[in-house]
């Protein structure tokens, strides 16, 4: 086995070259990796809203145990992936930066590349245990994510 | 028995700390600790994890377990 | 403008960072890429079948017109889809070096990055005039393509 | 007129050359110009292409103009 993880939280910026390499294999041809980057505007109803910065806060060992589990399910659902990295930006990162990483190696391009990595992006913003905090010049506010219907709710209002 | 409770992100913030020991009688469950959760935090949706597990309110606890309070996922 | 090409047909070793960057803006939050890696070895009905390394050749402007095309197509079928680059490499290309990368920026994951993407490299397999030759040992031979419906055939047996 | 007839990839290394200068009569169109392909392409498959566009048999031609034919592509 290689000594580099395929499902890594770390501070370090992420380099879609270096995932890349994580996951190629000479028997597989195709490979989908999915960037999540810094928006610095977003289009809303109510006009364009901005982000200075963010930070990322996670709880480190569940998130990459986590990360490692839905490379398993991948891996069971798309039977001819033959590698899943997923890597996870903590700290600040500036808007254009990549916060999260998700490859995905397949044989052939018509082999569920596209799909597992679809796939496993909506499932780390499920249950992946990790947390946003939008930073402006004059405040910052942590972002809770959408409830999960699939998760027992520890209290609510 | 005593449990580790974490907490993350906007519950850490709101609530002051990060983590604490909680004294609990034997036999308790998860829904018996959060009886005791400070005000700050009572009404804020959170999930469960025990030992790195998501787990349940009725889920039993240990000596020595470490209960995190994680406010909804907002990765990626 | 950036003097930077969306799309290349290049000698030079390709990047998966390099083009995050070419796609890159502060109102995409979701960025695909899509890369074709040589494949070592291919699973056939017939066992393992394997290849030293690849030879690229291309129809060098025709081929940036045809893949700016694609682009345009893209930026049609998905509006959301903010950017979009493709890169080629000719020349020889060793085992798990990647040949093509497809990179397709959209505000959120929904927004058909990952679809347009796909489909991105479906039209370039079809229509982009790019041509790789197998290496072994023993002996090369220039890979044909499948027919393509939609282009007229000049001469056949 | 003459037009420059280019070939590519298989296509070129069969027919030993990569490109060479075609005397047509005026008025021809692509047809004409593949009636003088060399015998060592005549049957195989390949798509036709004047000044970087996809073209069909029935195209006309004009002096100067660059006619490739493409074997299938097979690029990716």
């Amino acid at each position: 086995m290689s000594p580099t993880k395929l499902f890594e939280i770390t501070e370090n910026p992420l380099s879609q070259d270096d995932i890349l390499r994580r996951v190629s294999r000479a028997d597989c041809g195709g490979v989908v990796t999915f960037a999540g980057t810094v928006r610095g505007t977003t289009a809303t109803d109510d006009g364009e809203r901005g982000t200075d910065f963010l930070d990322y806060e996670a709880y480190i060992p569940m998130a990459e145990k986590m990360m490692a589990r839905i490379g398993d399910e991948v891996m069971e659902r798309w039977p001819q992936v033959k590698a899943v990295s997923i890597l996870h930006r903590i700290g600040r990162c500036e808007i254009e930066e990549p916060t999260v990483l998700i490859a995905v190696a397949t044989p052939h391009r018509g082999d569920g590349c596209f799909e597992a990595c679809r796939y496993a992006i909506e499932r780390l913003k499920a249950v992946v245990p990790i947390w946003k905090k939008e930073n402006w010049a004059d405040g910052e506010v942590w972002v809770e994510g959408p409830r999960q219907p699939e998760l027992v709710v520890g209290d609510e209002q | 028995m005593n449990v580790r409770l974490r907490l993350f992100a906007g519950l850490r913030q709101v609530a002051g700390f990060k983590e604490k020991v909680v004294t609990l009688p034997e036999g308790a469950v998860v829904s018996d600790l959060l009886g005791q959760l400070p005000s700050s935090i009572v009404g804020r949706t959170f999930y469960i994890a025990i030992n790195e597990e998501y787990a349940r309110r009725d889920t039993a606890l240990k000596d020595g377990d470490l209960v995190a309070l994680l406010p909804p996922v907002s990765g990626g």
